[in-house]
């Protein structure tokens, strides 16, 4: 099974040359770690920035600068500030090639549930609905299964929904997922470690197994 | 030009009234008009709708007001972090409505456009498209969604001239140009007030037009809510 | 009858501390040279600047710095520069408190027709259309007849509209007048050496005309 | 950052094809991409439906393509001063859309904020308003206008970085900033042509991520078209 770093560093090899991304709350945040240094990636932040760099170093924080995380940050050079209007419109407007963000549930049609637990304080969406009814690619990175050892891939979600049609692509600590335009997950990778049958038992949605399922290329 | 100083914080606001419709600027704790906030506090004006993007913590920004029992309703996208907000909404002495982000920013920055209603996806398919009218242009489907007014919009912005024209830091910037343009009535205080001229018009983020009252604010504690640091010489992150 | 610059000067005295104005091409422009230097006035020109000062002196053109009439000017301090977008959009939300252009007919409801004559060649609208549907306050600076002595203040235009039912204040070399909510020509003031029947024959459109009627205060 | 850099304007505008749609930036000859417009003539492109404030005059600016019949359609909002567009349009040569000025600068700014529809009360009651759908918001009458998108959006910026960040200066910003949104390939020209971070990112215009291809532009001409002058120590207004 993966770490969250290393379903951090496979969502990483998404990343392509030229791609503007938005990274999310969560494990989304660890893949700009794992992003490589021979391609060119501009990290949005949807409080609004373009060029967020690391975190700063200790006694170089600046509160008037942090992330939709609300975690202070820097800028690299080449970097834009624009105000919420502006960042949500190069969203809406699918500027930003590539969303990545966590999910508590996730169906086979690409319906998306990550912002509300009925009966649970309710903190609300944030810029969450607004990034999966826009963005052209978005990629899940969550578990695959729940504290409770449910699966969190369901044919369709009990969860209130943040966005319905619009994940295209998951990753877990099992797998690596494509949602099929058709509907149904369809089953690209493998951890090195896991097997089909044990991300079939796991997947409660209906799972497409090819012939052959590569495992995971961890280098 | 015109001439939109106030002393203070306390002359800023003086005329509010109990029940107005505040909007708020601010991302978190990063940009908030604090000495606004302050104000208002200390006024003790009651049974108010904030428009703002979060509610603070418990212990600052809008969290302030909500410990003395200010707020009303509270119209925000996500209002975590906030022990005493959640007592209230559960104990239902707090409305609360929940807006997507970028729903709400657009909102403001219609009303400061003169637009009536602007079109979004975000929202389509789930609860928060109950009851709004749903149309579809090139094969997909949108959200029609009202423009937000606020009697008076309060915000934060780096420098400002006596004319009322802002310029913002980093992204203390956020809701605060937005919400500038969407007030009937609109408060700025800014940590340096300056003399019209001193600023670069081709940078300024704000025209003063839509700022009626600005003022020189101090104190500034600007908290910080995630501490996120490295060390030095290395990628490591680690959050305190 | 007064001259253009005559009617500029009586148009400015409707400027009130702490207004922003915008001023359409022609006398409109003329107006800016009348207001009294003891109010506090931004113009505003709608290809994007707020605070517009004279035009330069001579060698200090700028071509990056010109006005809606594409003439060269320049700024005051204060003043702040934005993209054409926001410029319509504070014309759209009122921000800006009175309107001044000229017009080629106004109809005793309000409407204005000052942008097309059909048969000659059309120019285009350019930001008028915006203005009169958005101003809250337009004031028109016009001749009261046509070059062919006919009356200029009509029951109805003829032209193809600009805007409907949006004139509050006509300002002609003969008369000032008030656009009725309900309908007609509110005679306000004559030009100083004009009678009353001179003005009424020069008004097609249905003249409203009280008891007393003062002559303009041209000091 | 991602690379922008393109080596000339010919090579910015070497794939725009017969029959796109442009949108040009400027305002009268005020913030027109001078160096786009030379290459669009010098490689004789046709067929083109342009999208600009305004059309040039006979010998500059978008004049220049219309002297070579490159416009097949030209929307606009006001396009007098130049007697060949008269000409060519009174002959039935070139196809016209008349578009209020405000209109056309918000339908560019909703595709850039990807929205695909506005409401404006500019050309209520008028022919404008002819054939398109009327919503009525507080009583007030808007028109639903639709967002504009071009093929390729040129515009030109005072300062640029190699990220396609840019910056205007004085009133040459006009209509570039949203016309750069709402290119599906934007082009920009600077004079000036920088490094990432050597502009303040508190005073980008446009973000790098609107802008796909950059360069510095040359020769710049930056023609006046009505020089209107005071002399020195008077107030009196003289045009030339």
């Amino acid at each position: 099974m993966l770490s969250k770093e290393q379903i951090a560093r496979r969502i990483a090899k998404e990343i392509k040359n030229g791609y503007y991304v938005n990274l999310g709350i969560g494990i989304p945040t660890l893949v700009a770690n794992y992003i490589p240094e021979n391609i060119q990636v501009v990290l949005q932040s949807e409080n609004g920035l373009l060029g967020m760099g690391p975190f700063p170093f200790e006694g170089e924080e600046d509160p008037d600068l942090i992330n939709a995380g609300k975690q202070t940050i820097t800028t690299l050079p080449g970097s834009s500030v624009f105000d919420s209007a502006m960042s949500f419109g190069m969203i809406r407007a699918q500027k930003v090639d590539l969303t990545i963000l966590g999910a508590m549930e996730v169906s086979e049609n690409g319906d998306i549930a990550n912002w509300k637990i009925p009966g649970k304080m309710v903190k609300g969406m944030g810029g969450a609905m607004d990034l999966v009814a826009s963005a052209k690619n978005i990629i899940v990175a969550m578990q695959h299964v729940n504290k409770a050892g449910e699966s969190k891939l369901l044919p369709a979600c009990t969860l209130p929904l943040t966005g319905v049609k619009c994940i295209k692509k998951i990753v877990t600590e099992l797998a690596v997922l494509d949602v099929l335009p058709e509907g149904g997950f369809y089953l690209l990778e493998r951890a090195p470690d896991v097997s089909v049958d044990y991300i079939r038992d796991a997947t409660k949605g209906r799972l497409v197994v090819p012939d052959h399922v590569p495992a995971m290329d961890m280098a | 030009m015109i001439y939109k100083v106030v002393s203070s914080a306390q002359e800023a606001i003086a005329d509010i009234p109990d029940g107005a419709t505040l909007m708020l600027g601010g991302f978190g704790l990063c940009g908030i008009p604090e000495n606004c906030i302050a104000a208002l506090v200390a006024r003790n004006v009651t049974n108010l709708t904030c428009i703002s993007n979060n509610a603070g913590v418990d212990d600052f920004g809008i969290g302030l007001m909500l410990h003395k029992r200010q707020v009303k309703k509270m119209i925000a996208s996500y209002v975590g972090e906030n022990a005493e907000f959640e007592r209230q909404l559960l104990s239902g002495e707090l409305e609360v409505e929940l807006i997507p982000q970028g729903t709400l920013a657009t909102r403001c920055m219609a009303a400061g456009y003169g637009m009536p209603a602007i079109f979004t996806p975000a929202g389509i398919g789930t609860e928060i498209a109950e009851g709004k009218e749903i149309r579809q242009f090139n094969g997909k489907d949108y959200l029609m969604e009202m423009a937000f007014e606020a009697d008076f919009a309060i915000v934060k912005a780096w420098k400002g001239d006596t004319a009322g024209n802002l310029v913002y830091r980093a992204t203390s910037r956020n809701f605060n140009p937005v919400m500038a343009m969407a007030g009937k009535i609109t408060i700025a205080e800014v940590e340096e007030l300056v003399e019209p001229g001193e600023l670069d018009p081709d940078h300024i983020h704000t025209p003063g037009i839509y700022v009626h009252r600005i003022f020189k604010g101090s104190g500034y504690e600007k908290r910080i809510e995630q501490r996120t640091v490295r060390k030095s010489e290395s990628n490591e992150a680690s959050a305190s």
